[in-house]
């Protein structure tokens, strides 16, 4: 499964929906990745911006190589888009699999590749102004491991 | 042939994309790439450590020497920072 | 948080009330334990053996070392006893961090140590009878990187 | 003292506890066990490789050289196979 969407989600029903209906899976890993506003540098929103059709593209193939990588029974991703405010929800992607190993490896591999290949990008707003988020060089490394 | 420009590139140029019919002798998305900016200032400037785009040709992430090969939609993607 | 029950749980819910209201928080990572059953090797059931007093007090001295070692805004850890039938989730953990690969080092660092130090035995129900699950070399060594 | 016994260690001895008073030369939870396996043949027979075994004093996992010290609560556990 793969939403991308500027339409809230529930994490929880997310994970419920995913999860069920596997009696050969031991392990599932849920990643959710949420805004955040730290109080010495409060923000209002984070407005992301998305190339729809490329993320589809991209993300699914990132999802199949995870899949027979990792040999997960599953494995789901779902990334918004658009104007999210502080503690909302902005991706989850959940991984399932016989073991526990395969279900966090196949998690982490999905976040590393995501965060450097999936097109979104992030800008803060706070009361300052709106300002583009940085990438950074740590993402490029984390994703590089897996090489 | 459509160019897209996203986040803070698109608000460089203050356009997100670009309707374009490049000569026979622009063949990679490389030299694609090289022929914009040597018709726009801005593109070129904003484009000063071109290393750090990544191109697609349509919807997929291609390397930069892939021949343009009748592409109907290019897209220059400034640093990614989802997830 | 810390719950050791014999009573069933709902995975969603519980990722739910744990990661609201944290606007310092930008990741969190959920863990779920389920029951399998193979095809080849289908069970009836898992009888989970557990001392209660011992887990609550392990599992508590963990999640403080994992909090400290991870610098993670929160952990939570649900174990059931009992007996559970196949596709029923047995366990969860979820961490809580400022940044992803601390909140993924948390989940796989509590993961680990609960595997080999938290007193629960497991006994497989098939038709052909009832097993004590073996304790697996690999779930020390899994333990023992954290060294 | 009370001494716990768990899962197969439990099914095997057809007991989960035992009453105990050990004599003053039994120090330590090893010297504990020693004492404890000298006295009941089953027991010994399923502690036949001691090392695989983990031991608590008072709900907590501690080392066999801790001193008994009055402890009211010993447990003797097998592997464990739980999350």
């Amino acid at each position: 499964m793969i939403i991308i969407s500027d339409a809230p989600f529930d994490p929880g029903t997310l994970l419920n929906q995913f999860q069920t209906n596997h009696p050969e899976a031991g392990a599932a890993v849920t990643f959710t990745g949420m805004v955040r506003s730290l109080p010495d540098r409060p923000i209002t929103a984070l407005i992301l911006e998305c190339y729809p059709d490329l993320a589809q593209n991209e993300i699914a193939a990132i999802r199949t190589t995870a899949i027979a990588r990792f040999d997960l029974i599953d494995a789901a991703i779902l990334h918004r888009y658009g104007r999210l405010v502080p503690d909302e929800p902005i991706m989850q992607v959940m991984t399932l699999a016989p073991h526990r190993q395969a279900a966090f490896d196949g998690a982490q591999y999905l976040m590393d590749y995501l965060k450097t290949d999936a097109p979104f990008w992030k800008q803060e707003e706070a009361a300052a102004g709106t300002e583009w988020v940085e990438a950074k060089a740590s993402d490029d490394t984390a994703r590089d491991r897996w090489r | 042939m459509k160019i897209l420009y996203f986040a803070w590139l698109r608000e460089r140029l203050n356009r997100a994309s670009d309707d374009v019919t490049p000569p026979a002798d622009v063949v990679t998305l490389e030299d694609l790439v090289t022929w914009l900016r040597a018709n726009d200032e801005s593109l070129d400037l904003a484009m000063a450590n071109p290393k750090q785009f990544k191109i697609s040709k349509n919807a997929r992430i291609v390397p930069w020497n892939t021949p343009i090969d009748g592409a109907e939609e290019v897209a220059i993607l400034p640093p990614m920072t989802g997830g």
